[in-house]
């Protein structure tokens, strides 16, 4: 894990703002991560976190303008992917990173048929002819369980869950060594979630490859992922490996996490949702940002931030309390 | 995107619609300089008495003084009949000005007000009738439509505005049908019905004023090209009458002079010119600043 | 030996210089002058048909003279009727009926012979056609007689000693029934003229080709092409690209481009056209004398002759043609005197008038005489309309206009005052059906005796002056820019130029 | 689809009785009429009176119009009053010269707004943005008579590179074609630079680009395929307009097209030449819609379903922009 050229990704202190006209999102902030070869990483976090910038930062496609990546690195199989051109970009688009997107729905051009979609990738990064690219396109289609002779369809003839399988198809018609999942399965209906999380393990175990999953649904980590890294306000709070934050969460929002996660065993418990909102991107507080949702935050909490504090192997989480050495979560007082 | 876009809303929130707009139709330099000039353009047709003599100096005319190229005396020379195209232009802003927004006008009170009928009681013979008719107006090329009804009505200030407004009403009636339906579809027009509000409320408080501002913009849009067929129809000798100093009619009398006496088309051309950017400008700058796609 | 073969090569040469004709062309440039083989003529207003009869206006008048012919023709530089396709003519002592002899070498374009029957027919198809040509003819001509095959009668209805003029006008051009019972479109086109009409698209051009079977003579031109340009820029610059070989009518404020360009040539022509004020005189203020004369006293006819046509035209003393026959300006004008015409405004219950105008040039005088009028207190309004529209504001019947500027081109004859003058004219604009003036235009109609027909006409004038029921403002100018190789055209004044024998040196 | 398009011709037929009404009625009464024109201003009252007969002025309008429209019902436009000749012929003659114009103005406004377009949407708000819009509105606020004649003045006379007017060939077209075509520039320029970034932010061009397309190949295949169909609308708008004929230009220009054969003939008032090529004007411009959009399914596959469906009452029109036409 250690040795670097296990790494399949390292970002370091990659921080992104939006520019706007009047004001500055601070989307991204100083986020840091690893992650190994054929692991896989869950990214969790509310809608606004800073994990689909942070996501998009590394294929280099944040939306410029507004977007700006200030600093930090991003090394990709060891190469930073930020001091690439655009040319060299788009060879390790789709080639070494690909890239699932939330929406099916929208994440395929209507105008193109879906085998033209998927062998456009192909042609682009294994030099193949347009017919030996359609043909391995409609392979791809049989690997992600949709019969090869739709591939002269257009995408509005597919369902949603079809959809997406056909986004894979593509993420995956070159082999990536890593694949980035933005939160797959959101928009699809329960059913077909399994279907797709199911396909997408299996494809990963075929292929070996790398995978970062964005979610906001534990339950999806929990299945999925080896690491998990826990993101509130652009930056992450929590990282560690699947046991480590899921057997002992550290952070206070991680545990408010867990908590407003309904209970089936035990239906009686009323939900506990995190209390308020996010703070304004535009105007964080000086010191932790998650202070003012805060049930253990002290006055101190808002103006000091916190540094990471480390629990032993990968596991650490950025909350100041930890000072206080005595200082746990509640829920280890029921978890323990 | 998808993250960004909240914050952006949320960030917006705090300001009234029109304010809004407003804010953002100051950051775009083309529409405020467009405004500007407007609103210029509409002091000097106020003050257009003020500023020169209509009898003296717009149809006065001094005939050995005539076809002067630009000098001191007369900034912008002076035409065929010897009378100062400065002072003929500042006057026929009036002019220019009013044929645009007079027609505009009348275009937009129908056309705003079937377009609103027609996209209200869809699926109707209201609907029906009203499109059909639309269907038959702009299925005639809109110059060759005003050229007949100015040649059936005649030829003055009046008629060329209603020829140059009724050829407009297609586009009113189209844009507001379905700015109305699309904001009939939406869920707060549901949500007002679920909670009881009143048909006429809904209209007067939900329905139109969320329909402005396609038909806003649209309005700047069609002011420029109704200066503009104004001005054609000058050229056919179907616009205002003379001595009246309109811009295009300026225009359509220099061009027997154009090679000789160019300025007598250039500088009525260039306040056409001018007049039009400056119209489109702001109708660009307002349409950007009322398209939330368009937020940056 | 050696001195005969040098001889006959120089006799050789000498032949084939003076023979040369389009075959060889070096050697031909030198010696005899060298034509286009098409040529190109330019107008801003367009043809709309080749049938003769039907129409009666220049730019067709100017086809027609190519295509067609009439029995006579009008010389108007010597002033005298010529022979065409009659040879001789003659009239009745009670002037009601004129005999006509024909020539009898004349074949159509189509190769019919040309006979007294096609003369017949041609008149009698004009007086059923309810054309504008047609009411030259209906009510003047009573019938025709065919006398034998080179003999025409032709009986009228009263005397009219201009009835010739008539005859010399395109609409009276011959035609053949037989072109037109197989093609009544085409037919029409069919004449006995050197031009042969092949092609016609209204509003773009009229195409004709020599008729090598032409009874009266030979061109060097091969075509001739006659092109509707309406903008006078565009048409002088088509001149100036030698697209085309004539231009009429180029714009006054671009002759100095014409004097500038080596290669043109610009053509001034005495004009017959008269531009004029008129008043309708049947009511409301252009029945009031006063307001008229204050009006003709207080125009600046200068500035009028100006603005109009940036003084391009000629004071115009009487609303009458300066070669038309019995013209007539012992009168003197209207003096320019503002206080006289406030006097005679006091006296006048009206102080406002609507100009009625439809085109630029009488827009601009309108504008110049609203100028003028307000320096004695009365207000014109200037009213723009169509033709179309104008024309039947002030038909006479139905005269609804107050007053407006219009331009006559005189032909030569006197009767041509009836336009102006005669009850039911719709060319009298004036509306005018003063009694004496009725009385005097029939006993000029009639009369043979010079003196007495001039002084009936003078007298007309003398009342006009008097009335002002028109004020005369000025004669037009007319300028034809040409390619300076361009010679043998009739300029006319009224207009209707005769392009038949054109040639294009080059 | 064979459906659909029968279904659309057919609504073409209350739009040209409409039309023909409106256009008959109007010319019809306008002041100053036919007779006066045929006949000319002397003519006595016996001749008027015929020709008041010959034409139907002796009885209403209504009857005028029902013969007229009993003509059309066997395919006969009428024939001018002027010409004698049948209005269809007289159309027809027009129609290449007016087509031809048509088809060189949106050429030329193609080529120049959708380029102009583009990099303003690729470059929104920025000055390049600012700088292209102005330049298509120039084209748009430059009077047409105005800027062909100054053309003409340029390339025919000074540089003698094409004809000064009238219908000669190719090269006559291009001037007048620019001259109308860098009026139509505006619209289209804005409405592909709109729609392009209507499109820009769409997550289809994130996903083309997160598989390696380039950003040049993003933009002119992913990007504009999607934003073309507004665009071909106003094309087809613009197809349109032309086919009714550019008044104006084909006036400075000499050129024998439709729009001043409508003109010349309001002018004088010959009301079947004026009402059937105006009839004629709707029936192109109705099957120019019907062709746009039935193009709109070869561009964007989602269109097609929908025309074959049962029952569809109209075009699935998409909504554009149209500022000034």
């Amino acid at each position: 894990m250690e040795n670097k050229n296990d790494l399949i990704l390292e970002v370091d202190h990659l921080t992104v703002n939006y520019e706007l006209e009047d004001e500055t999102v601070e989307a991204v902030r100083d986020v840091s991560f690893k992650l190994g070869r054929g692991k896989t990483l869950g990214l969790v976090g509310e809608t606004g976190a800073g994990k689909t910038t942070t996501a998009l930062s590394i294929l280099n496609l944040i939306p410029d303008p507004p977007g700006v990546i200030k600093g930090g690195t991003i090394k990709l199989d060891g190469e930073n992917v930020l001091e690439k051109t655009i040319k060299e970009m788009s060879r390790i688009r789709g080639k070494e990173v690909s890239m699932i997107f939330q929406d099916p729905m929208t994440s395929l051009n209507p105008v193109f048929t879906v085998g033209d979609q998927i062998a456009e990738a192909i042609m682009i990064h294994e030099k193949l002819d347009k017919k030996a690219a359609f043909e391995k396109a409609q392979e791809m289609l049989q690997i992600v369980g949709i019969p090869g002779e739709r591939a002269a369809e257009y995408p509005h003839q597919f369902s949603g869950g079809m959809k997406q399988r056909v986004v894979i198809a593509i993420a995956l018609a070159c082999n990536p060594q890593l694949l980035i999942a933005d939160e797959p399965t959101t928009a699809l209906d329960v059913t077909i979630q399994a279907q797709v999380l199911d396909l997408m393990k299996e494809l990963k175990k075929k292929y070996g490859m790398a995978m970062i999953l964005i979610t906001h649904d534990l339950g999806i980590i929990a299945e999925t992922c080896d690491d998990v890294a826990v993101m509130y306000a652009g930056k992450i709070i929590e990282r560690g490996s699947l046991e480590e934050v899921f057997n002992t969460a550290r952070h206070p929002y991680t545990e408010g996490l867990f908590n407003s996660l309904p209970n089936i065993a035990e239906r009686k418990e009323r939900l506990k949702p995190i209390p308020g909102l996010m703070p304004d991107p535009t105007k964080l507080p000086k010191g932790c940002a998650f202070a003012p949702r805060c049930p253990y935050a002290k006055p101190s909490c808002i103006d000091v931030m916190p540094e990471e504090r480390h629990f032993g192997g990968t596991h650490y989480c950025s909350c100041n309390a930890y000072d206080d050495e005595s200082f746990h979560l509640e829920r280890e007082d029921i978890v323990l | 995107m998808r993250e960004k876009n909240t914050l952006v809303s949320r960030q917006y929130r705090k300001r009234s619609r029109a304010g809004e707009v407003w804010h953002r139709l100051k950051k775009n330099k083309g529409a405020m300089i467009g405004l500007g000039i407007i609103v210029l353009l509409a002091l000097i047709a106020i003050l257009a008495d003020v500023l020169v003599d209509y009898d003296t100096q717009v149809i006065g005319m001094t005939l050995k003084d005539r076809l002067q190229h630009p000098s001191k005396a007369h900034i912008m020379g002076t035409d065929d009949l010897g009378r100062d195209i400065f002072a003929r232009l500042l006057y026929g802003s009036r002019f220019s000005l009013s044929v645009g927004v007079v027609a505009v006008a009348i275009a937009v009170v129908v056309g705003v007000i079937l377009g609103a009928f027609a996209g209200y009681y869809t699926g109707g013979i209201v609907e029906d009738i009203i499109m059909r008719a639309t269907d038959i107006f702009a299925a005639v090329p809109n110059m060759l439509m005003a050229i007949v009804i100015v040649a059936a009505l005649g030829a003055n200030t009046l008629n060329l505005m209603i020829s140059v407004g009724v050829t407009s009403i297609p586009q009113f009636v189209r844009t507001t049908r379905a700015a109305v339906l699309t904001v009939t579809g939406q869920e707060y027009i549901e949500s007002a019905r679920a909670i009881g509000e009143s048909e006429t409320k809904i209209i007067f408080k939900h329905i139109l004023p969320n329909c402005l501002s396609p038909i806003i913009v649209r309005v700047t849009l069609r002011v420029s090209s109704a200066i503009i067929s104004a001005s054609s129809l000058s050229f056919l000798g179907l616009g205002v009458p003379a001595p009246a100093p309109e811009w295009g009619s300026m225009l359509s009398s220099g061009r027997a002079y154009l090679r000789g006496y160019s300025y007598m088309t250039l500088f009525p051309g260039l306040a056409i010119m001018i007049t039009v950017l400056a119209f489109n400008m702001v109708g660009d700058g307002l349409r950007d600043a009322m398209d939330p796609k368009l937020k940056k | 030996m050696k001195k005969a073969i040098i001889t006959i090569l120089c006799l050789l040469l000498v032949s084939a210089f003076v023979f040369a004709g389009g075959s060889n062309e070096g050697a031909a440039a030198s010696a005899a002058p060298k034509y286009k083989e098409a040529v190109v003529c330019a107008d801003g207003s367009q043809i709309t048909t080749g049938d003769p009869q039907s129409i009666n206006n220049l730019q067709h008048n100017r086809l027609f003279k190519c295509s067609h012919n009439t029995l006579v023709s009008y010389n108007s530089a010597a002033a005298v009727y010529e022979p065409e396709l009659a040879t001789s003519w003659e009239w009745s002592s009670d002037l009601l009926t004129l005999t006509l002899k024909l020539r009898d070498d004349v074949t159509f374009q189509n190769g019919e012979k040309f006979t007294a029957n096609d003369v017949k027919y041609s008149y009698e198809r004009i007086m059923g056609m309810n054309s504008t040509a047609s009411s030259k003819f209906v009510g003047v001509l009573d019938h025709v007689e065919v006398v034998d095959d080179y003999t025409v009668k032709l009986v009228l209805v009263s005397p009219n000693v201009d009835w010739l003029d008539t005859l010399a006008l395109p609409l009276a051009s011959i035609v053949n029934q037989k072109a037109i019972e197989a093609d009544p479109l085409k037919g029409p086109w069919v004449g006995t003229g050197m031009w042969i009409i092949t092609d016609l698209e209204e509003g773009d051009f009229v195409h004709m080709v020599k008729n090598d079977n032409y009874w009266g003579g030979t061109t060097p031109t091969r075509e001739l092409t006659l092109r509707y340009i309406s903008e006078s820029s565009a048409r002088l610059i088509a001149l100036q690209n030698g697209e085309v070989d004539v231009c009429i009518g180029p714009a006054s404020t671009e002759k100095g481009f014409i004097e500038e360009d080596p290669t043109l040539e610009l053509i001034e022509i005495p004009s017959a056209t008269c531009c004029y004020f008129a008043f309708n005189t049947s009511k409301g203020p252009g029945a009031d004398e006063n307001l008229r004369l204050a009006l003709a006293h207080c125009i600046n006819y200068e500035d009028v002759i100006l603005g109009a046509s940036s003084g391009e035209g000629t004071r115009a003393i009487t609303n009458w043609g300066p070669a038309t026959y019995g013209y007539y300006d012992g009168f003197g004008d209207y003096t320019y005197d503002l206080a006289l015409a406030k006097e005679y405004l006091a006296k006048s219950a009206y102080k406002t008038l609507t100009i009625s105008v439809k085109d630029s040039a009488r827009l601009r005088a309108a504008q110049v005489i609203q100028a003028n009028a307000k320096e004695i207190g009365l207000t014109i309004n200037i009213e723009e309309l169509e033709a179309a529209a104008l024309t039947a504001k002030s038909a006479f019947k139905t005269a609804e206009h107050e007053s407006m500027i219009y331009t006559l081109g005189w032909n030569s004859y006197g009767d041509d005052a009836s336009r102006a003058y005669g009850k039911n004219s719709n060319t009298n604009k004036a509306t005018l059906s003063d009694d004496r003036v009725m009385e005097l235009l029939k006993l000029a109609r009639e009369c043979t005796d010079d003196a007495q027909r001039k002084s009936y006409y003078a007298e007309i004038q003398t009342l006009n002056h008097e009335h002002a029921w028109y004020i005369p403002l000025f004669y037009t100018e007319l300028s034809v820019a040409v390619n300076k190789g361009v010679s043998g055209v009739i300029w006319e004044g009224h207009q209707s130029h005769d392009y038949s024998n054109i040639v294009v040196s080059i | 689809m064979h459906r659909y398009v029968i279904k659309r011709i057919l609504l073409l037929i209350p739009v040209i009785i409409g039309v023909s009404f409106m256009i008959y009625f109007i010319m019809d009464l306008a002041p100053g009429d036919i007779i006066t024109q045929l006949v000319g201003e002397d003519a006595s009252e016996e001749q008027i009176a015929a020709l008041q007969h010959e034409y139907g002025y002796d009885r209403s309008v209504f009857y005028r119009y029902g013969k007229y429209m009993l003509g059309l019902l066997h395919g006969d436009l009428g024939t001018s009053y002027i010409t004698k000749k049948p209005v269809w012929d007289m159309y027809i003659t027009r129609l290449p010269k007016t087509f031809w114009l048509a088809i060189g103005a949106s050429v030329v406004a193609i080529g120049l707004s959708i380029p102009l377009g583009i990099v303003s949407a690729v470059k929104s708000g920025s000055l390049i943005d600012n700088s292209c819009m102005v330049l298509a509105l120039l084209g748009l606020s430059m009077p047409n008579f105005w800027l062909g004649l100054l053309l003409i003045i340029e390339f025919s006379l000074n540089l003698g590179w094409v004809p000064s007017g009238g219908f000669r060939g190719f090269s006559s077209v291009i001037l007048p074609a620019i001259t109308i075509g860098t009026g139509h520039m505006a619209v289209m320029t804005r409405t592909t630079r709109s729609s392009m970034i209507d499109v820009i932010r769409q997550d289809y061009l994130r996903t083309a680009r997160a598989k390696g397309v380039s950003e040049h190949k993003v933009i002119t295949k992913h990007a504009f395929r999607n934003a073309f169909i507004p665009i071909l609308t106003i094309i087809g708008g613009q197809l349109c307009a032309g086919i009714g004929g550019a008044v104006i230009t084909e006036s400075v220009f000499s050129w024998p097209g439709v729009g001043r054969l409508i003109i010349d003939y309001v002018h004088q008032r010959d009301v079947p030449v004026v009402t059937g090529s105006i009839i004629m004007t709707t029936i192109i411009t109705g099957v120019i819609h019907l062709a746009v959009d039935l193009l709109y399914a070869v561009v964007d596959p989602r269109i097609k379903g929908k025309y074959s469906r049962k029952g569809l009452r109209l075009a699935p029109r998409v909504k554009t922009k149209r500022g000034a036409a």
